[in-house]
């Protein structure tokens, strides 16, 4: 048969209906829609038997016990531990999707090597032989010239094995260069041994019992401190406690407490002496207290025959209608605050651990702290709480002579030199160090950096990040591609804290001595080690008495050492209270007195009158020119935003509402009034500058901020990590600036002038 | 020119300039198609859609398609079971334009599921409960029926007609039309209703949701009532279009004018009990839920506000019905013609407000911003394809059917 | 729409958020997207496109400062009974039953490979619970090893909702069942994830009608309302706030017209 | 669609639905059942007057 059209056309329309007739088209249908049940690219995961450990998150200073849930060596998640002294069952956020960093993008996976430029994030993966090598030979060569006291370390916190482990290394290794990054610890610690005698000392807040809380700006609700031991602590509260905040910015915080007070932003300190004034004025101070256990609160007169001014005579000028008038608040409100205040069960005054405005400023300390002395709520339940770190059961450093002359020089910071004698660290310094010093005779020639990222969290960014640029060589022991970890020339991981040891002493801002321990729940996954280790490591390929000093096999063996008997309760219920009740007043002042000094008479100061010893309010010049930039930047804290060493999980930036972030553009908040005065309207681009620089933002006209005041969210704006949080807004810290205490040196600055102006 | 393929004794012109003709429909459509393996390829992010607005453009198109393509179900109506004798004189225009109708309504629905793969699960798990089974499963058989009811008119080209077989099979179909008919009208009486229903059944939206009859709300009987109104105008309206593109005249103005006539009182009462409704939407229904009138119809960012509902009711519902039942109004074509576009375009801001304000406005007091959208390329080109497709497919249809029984007459 | 099988004890599961402690931290929602396998993008910044099974949304009293006050509002899926117990909004209409009202716990289900993805319970829900795939899921680097295998990780193109952790109810059932009491699944036996996590406490879960559970006695508070419940869409969640501007904020009602907790003030 | 699927329940509204679509599928497949099996038989009908 011949082929032609009509016999072809019949042929395939007889295979079509053919087909259409049999099972085939029925199977495929079948077939496809199963398909798209089970695509192979959408992830079914393995199931399995399910185990819960126990360990402690430390993504945050926070200190919070944690259970992790885990499935065939996966952990599926984390969630709080409700028999934890700190945290009870509360978890923040960030903890609860730390799961995501543990198998997340931005882990470093290996030693590395830095190939690029600084900052590029070009790195080669060396081994941790080679890395090790690296680092030891650059400290050997630096001794050998006599240079060791131009290596530093910047950590984040210095509490703890770890913290402690570098310390003991800078000492033998001959530097004085540790430096932990600035935090509410830095006033906190400073007002407490000024008032009260002994250096270093935690300042915590016995929240979980306080009934009246007055916070000067905390942020206890906005992820600030330690957010699960604040949550869990609220989450107690009934309608007879009084949570007050004084801030100019409906923060979260302010809008749980009964009473937001928007005082105006620096004047803190003022309110704290005007509250002082009428609980001295109304005699409802705790007389006990005063006039057994604390000094200066009268004029009294020294051996010489002087009379000085004690707090009383102080506080007699701060009226309410004079601290009215600096804060902006009525004179019927500081009243009733300061009545409500004393007269209360258990009341607290609460400021700093507001991390994003790290202003510490110790004559607001100090006031604050009057407050509770003021109330005899020093080491009591509800109160102010002082205590110390444990103390490690560890041989002596063994120095030779290298190390005795480097750890006698001078701090790279100036903390602790005679300019600054009653400071331990002033991180804020050290740009300013750097830049002026000759590149031959730099301050810092090496720097090693864990559990920080200074390269993003310091204020006035920008010449931050020239400094560390000049410095020679930078070692990084960050689990993630962070900013500081772009800058390093060799990165040295360390695990996640699912996957390694570490202890987690004084959690902050907690009102109770725990400590507890982060303990491995999963294998490592990845080619790192334990900080603690590769120390070990480092000083041993030293030689000499720096290997002599560490003589451990590991960190887990030094761990236990350090923590002697105590290390089996640890890591049985993995934390220790070490002690059960506060120090009494008869013995928790250490100074020559025994007694609170509300006149602190050891404080450092230029002048040597009574004003400027007492903790009198000083209004803080913040940066910028008055006329050119009419508005104040201040930065705000928000629970969905980690805004310290370590950047926001991607789920964390998945919570971000739709008026903090616009794809990359960052929202500033705005009062509506401020807006209308500047022609902005909800949504405009507008131009951010202040003497630290300049960002394009989108304007949120926000109600709840004070007129004249605008406010950024602190965390974002990163260059580094993954793509889930880097090119995301604006960083804060590049636009503020610190203000130096001349005393302290530490940063006083609160915020910074700023203009807006339509973009 | 003639050929032995074009209906007998009417002129077609050359085919180069049918193909010029054709040219730009065709770009269109294979854009169109593009974008349409785009979406299936890539999924619904394709598209500007979004959570607030998981209907839009095309529903909205989708909707106004059907309604159009009502003009099939009702002159069929018409022609084959009341038996108005004059409107077969259209019929067979009328059939295609619902073929392509509803041939792409049922493209958008299977473009318009994220997944498409699994959309025979409509039939298969069917809920009968939900409005959209009930179109789904109306609409398809009504496809079905139209099919059949074309099937004659293809076989009626001079070509065909040279098999027996096929000539015998469209003497016969003729024959029981008035059962595919009818069958036809039951269907569309229910898909046109259910697509009312499928706002109208929303309790959790007061701006659509409104009471009924069993488990109908009134928006059932509505749609279906303006879709029997306005579809006959847009076939008489498509008609006279083909007629101003070939330079011929198709249809007797009696046609038209009867086709008005019939679609003019349609619309009035249709328009009159729609104003019924709007009335007592807007007086009991929405307040019991706390809603008054001008909360739908204010802060609208379309800016348009209230004068879309003017605009349907007034301008586009009670002026072209009381054109059309006026014997002055269907006299004058120019009036005839603007009453029955302005019925067209009522009808088309009746099925966008249906859908598209329905999930705009806000609902809870704390967010008062309406929601804005957009359509992405992707939307409008796959909408615009029903035009381009129906060009197509209709200039193929008058080249080769006998579409017009009065051409010859007319066209001598 | 279906019997309750006689063997099992009708449950009617539901929330009560106090919104006076809300703080609108958000870690019910994080806590939510580890429990429930929830995907996540790069750019999350658009909210509609952004799959979240419990949103926190951010309400003002509108008022110039300083007497501004906000007020958080978490907002799961609400498990609505609808009309006559079984008919949410959502439910009928979905034309492949891809969800249905689950008479004995009261909650309603989301079968995301059943559902072919035309979004009619989307414009259905008042509430916008309900969320689109509209891309395919991607886990980067090693975070499939995170996922858990209670709930199936969704594929794109359908929506997927809050279902108040019903694997914890299918685990606690289980649990009970094998301790040889199916009736007994206590209060602390099933929680929601969100529940679990809140660190203010702010949210409790339980059976709506068991007086011995928490949220018996929190759903008929003075202060106890539901999001626009004058819809009739009968919510299984709760909300408590002492706060009228609240109330309002909360649902739609005619200038003359008081929230019910404070109408009866004045009668 | 069927009984032995998940989603039925045994009810009118059920039998409704189903009837009256499998109603309007019966008619209209019916009737070109008849038109093709009528046509078929002209066409046969016709040839044999052509070969008369």
């Amino acid at each position: 048969m011949k082929i032609d059209r009509r016999c072809f056309l019949s042929l395939a329309g007889g295979l079509v209906a053919g087909h259409l007739l049999s099972p085939v088209p029925w199977k495929v249908t079948d077939d496809l829609s199963i398909w798209t049940q089970n695509w192979p690219w959408t992830p079914v995961p393995e199931t399995g038997p399910v185990t819960w450990k126990n360990t402690t998150c430390t993504m945050c200073p926070g200190g919070c016990g944690i259970k992790v849930r885990i499935i065939k060596d996966r952990v599926i998640k984390i969630e709080g531990r409700e028999d934890h002294p700190v945290n009870r069952g509360s978890l923040c956020p960030l903890g609860y999707a730390s799961i995501q960093y543990l198998y997340g993008p931005s882990r470093v996976k290996s030693p590395m090597k830095r190939i690029g430029e600084r900052g590029s994030g070009n790195y080669e993966p060396i081994t941790w032989e080679e890395a090790i090598t690296e680092v030891s030979g650059k400290l050997g060569d630096l001794r050998k010239s006599g240079k060791s006291h131009t290596v530093a370390c910047i950590s984040g916190s210095d509490k703890g094995t770890i913290p402690h482990l570098f310390k003991r290394f800078l000492e033998a290794y001959g530097s004085p260069n540790f430096i932990r990054t600035p935090s509410a610890k830095d006033a906190h610690e400073t007002a407490a041994y000024l008032a009260q005698g002994k250096k270093a000392q935690n300042v915590g807040f016995d929240l979980e019992n306080a009934g009246y809380i007055v916070s000067f700006g905390c942020g206890l609700l906005d992820g600030c401190g330690s957010p699960g031991y604040q949550f869990s602590s609220y989450s107690r509260f009934d309608k007879d406690h009084t949570l007050v905040q004084v801030e100019p910015r409906l923060s979260n915080t302010a809008a749980k407490a009964k009473k937001w007070m928007p005082a105006k932003p620096g004047t803190d300190g003022a309110l704290a002496l005007g509250m002082a004034h009428v609980i001295i004025k109304k005699g409802l101070y705790n007389r006990n207290f005063i006039e057994n256990h604390s000094f200066g609160f009268e004029d009294w007169t020294d051996d010489d025959g002087n009379i000085h001014m004690g707090f009383k005579g102080l506080v007699k000028g701060y009226t309410p209608s004079m601290v009215s008038e600096i804060t902006g608040l009525a004179a019927g409100q500081i009243e009733s605050l300061a009545t409500d205040f004393a007269r209360a069960q258990h009341p607290v005054a609460v400021c700093g651990y507001n991390e994003c405005t790290v202003s510490s400023d110790i004559d607001k300390t100090l006031a604050v702290h009057a407050l509770n002395a003021l109330v005899g709520n020093i080491n009591q339940p509800g109160g102010m709480i002082v205590f110390s770190d444990p103390e490690y059961n560890l041989p002596e450093v063994e120095k030779d002579q290298i190390a005795s002359d480097g750890t006698a020089k001078p701090r790279a910071d100036r903390a602790g030199t005679a300019e600054y004698p009653q400071t331990r660290y002033l991180l804020n310094m050290l740009p300013e160090t750097i830049m002026g010093a000759n590149g031959n005779d730099l301050p810092i020639e090496a720097l090693l950096v864990t559990d920080a990222n200074p390269v993003y969290t310091m204020e006035d960014n920008e010449t931050a990040q020239e400094a560390f640029a000049r410095i020679p060589f930078i070692v990084n022991f960050s689990s993630f591609m962070d900013e500081t970890a772009q800058f390093a020339d060799i990165i040295l991981p360390d695990h996640h804290f699912l996957e390694g040891f570490r202890d987690v002493p004084a959690p902050d801002g907690v009102g109770k001595p725990v400590t507890s321990l982060s303990a491995p729940v999963v294998k490592p996954l990845y080619n790192t080690r334990n900080t603690g280790d590769v120390i070990i490591s480092i000083a041993k390929s030293l030689g000499g008495t720096i290997d002599a000093s560490f003589p451990w096999n590991n960190y887990e063996a030094f761990l236990k050492q350090a923590y002697n008997d105590q290390y089996t309760d640890l890591s049985r219920s993995g934390y220790v209270v070490s002690a059960d009740k506060p120090a009494p007043w008869e013995s928790a002042f250490a100074n020559e007195r025994g007694k609170y000094e509300f006149y602190p008479t050891m404080r450092h100061t230029a002048g040597n009158d009574d004003k400027s010893k007492l903790p009198d309010f000083r209004q803080v010049d913040i940066p910028g020119d008055k006329t050119n930039d009419a508005l104040v930047l201040i930065p705000y804290k928000s629970p969905r935003i980690a805004s310290g060493a370590i950047a926001n999980p991607p789920f964390m930036t998945k919570t971000i509402d739709a008026d903090m972030l616009k794809h990359e553009r960052l929202f500033i908040q705005v009062n509506p009034e401020t807006a209308g005065k500047l022609n902005l309207k909800q949504g405009d681009a507008a131009v951010v500058k202040t003497p630290s620089g300049e960002a394009t933002v989108l304007v949120d006209l926000f109600e709840g901020i004070m007129p004249g005041i605008i406010a950024m969210p602190a965390g974002l704006g990163h260059t580094a990590y993954s793509k889930f949080i880097a090119g995301k807004g604006v960083n804060v810290n590049a636009l503020l600036k610190p203000v130096f205490d001349p005393t302290f040196g530490l940063n006083k600055a609160w915020g910074i002038r700023a203009s807006l102006q339509k973009a | 020119m003639t050929t032995p393929a074009f209906p007998e004794g009417v002129k077609r012109c050359g085919n180069g300039q049918f193909i010029l003709w054709l040219l730009p429909a065709f770009l269109v459509l294979l854009i169109a198609v593009y974008a349409m393996f785009r979406v299936w390829f890539y999924g619904l992010n394709q598209t500007n859609m979004n959570d607030a607005y998981g209907f839009a453009i095309w529903i909205w198109a989708d909707l106004a398609v059907i309604a159009l393509g009502g003009g099939a179900f009702f002159s069929g109506f018409l022609a084959y079971i009341i038996g108005v004798k004059n409107v077969k004189n259209i019929i067979n225009f009328a059939v295609v334009l619902g073929v392509v109708c509803y041939t792409s309504a049922l493209l958008i629905l299977g473009l318009d599921v994220g997944q498409p793969l699994r959309g025979w699960f409509i039939f298969w798990h069917a809920n009968i409960h939900s409005m959209l089974t009930e179109v789904a499963f109306c609409l398809t058989i009504y496809l079905g029926v139209l099919i059949v009811e074309f099937i004659p008119v293809i076989l009626e080209n001079p070509k065909i007609q040279k098999n027996r077989f096929f000539h015998h099979m469209a003497h016969n179909m003729h024959e029981i039309m008035a059962v595919f008919a009818a069958t036809g009208v039951f269907l569309s009486f229910f898909h046109q209703g259910s697509l009312g229903g499928v706002p109208g059944v929303l309790y959790g939206r007061p701006f659509a949701f409104r009471e009924g009859l069993f488990i109908w709300p009134w928006t059932f009987f509505l749609f279906t009532w303006s879709a029997a109104a306005v579809g006959p105008l847009f076939t008489a309206t498509m008609c006279r279009l083909a007629e101003f593109i070939t330079g011929k005249r198709l249809v007797k103005d009696d046609v038209y004018r009867l086709l008005a006539k019939i679609s003019g009182w349609m619309l009035l009462t249709y328009i009159i009990a729609k104003s019924i409704d709007t009335i007592y939407w807007a007086t009991v229904t929405a307040p019991a839920r706390g809603f008054t009138l001008m909360d739908f119809y204010s802060n609208n960012p379309a800016y348009y506000g209230i004068w879309i509902l003017i605009a349907e009711i007034l301008i586009c519902g009670f002026l072209p019905a009381l054109i059309l039942i006026t014997q002055k109004g269907r006299e004058n074509k120019k009036l005839l013609f603007g009453a029955a576009i302005l019925a067209i375009i009522g009808l088309c801001i009746n099925r966008w407000v249906m859908v598209l304000q329905v999930l705009a406005a806000p609902l809870k007091p704390f967010q008062e911003e309406w929601f804005v959208y957009s359509p992405a390329w992707t939307e409008v080109i796959t909408t615009i394809l029903p035009v381009a497709y129906g060009i197509i497919l209709i200039s193929l249809a008058y080249r080769f059917l006998p579409l017009f029984p009065q051409e010859r007459e007319l066209n001598p | 729409m279906q019997k309750i099988p006689s063997h099992t004890k009708a449950r009617h599961y539901g929330m009560v958020i106090d919104l006076d402690k809300c703080t609108g931290c958000a870690t019910c929602m994080v806590a939510c997207y580890s429990e429930n396998n929830v995907s996540f993008r790069d750019d999350e910044s658009v909210k509609l496109l952004s799959i979240n099974w419990i949103q926190v949304y951010k309400l003002t009293n509108g008022k110039p400062f300083p007497d501004t006050e906000v007020c958080y509002l978490p907002q799961p899926c609400m498990q609505c009974d609808g009309k006559d117990f079984g008919h949410p909004p959502c439910v009928s209409v979905c034309p492949a039953v891809a969800t249905d009202f689950d008479s004995p716990t009261g909650i309603v289900s989301q079968i995301t490979t059943r559902c072919f993805g035309c979004r009619y319970c989307m414009a259905a829900c008042p509430y916008h619970s309900r969320k689109f795939n509209w891309w395919d899921p991607v886990w980067p680097a090693d975070m499939q090893n995170y996922l858990s295998p209670d709930v199936s990780p969704r594929m794109r193109g359908v929506i997927e909702k809050c279902t108040f952790c019903y694997h914890r109810f299918q685990q606690a059932r289980q649990k009970a069942y094998a301790e040889g009491n199916p009736e007994d699944i206590g209060e602390d036996d099933y929680q929601t994830a969100c529940t679990q996590a809140c660190p203010s406490g702010a949210i409790t879960f339980g059976d709506l009608d068991d007086p011995a559970h928490e949220v018996y006695k929190l759903k008929n508070n003075r202060y106890a309302f539901r999001l626009l419940e004058r819809l009739g869409t009968n919510p299984s969640v709760y909300y408590l706030s002492t706060r009228k501007w609240v109330h309002r904020a909360c649902d739609n009602y005619l200038e003359n017209e008081e929230p019910a907790a404070f109408a009866n003030k004045q009668a | 669609m069927f009984p032995f699927l998940y989603e039925w329940s045994w009810y009118l509204g059920q039998y409704l639905f189903m009837g009256a679509a499998g109603f309007a599928i019966s008619v209209v497949g019916a009737g070109l059942t008849y038109c093709i099996v009528m046509s078929i038989i002209h066409t046969m009908q016709e040839d044999e007057h052509a070969d008369h």
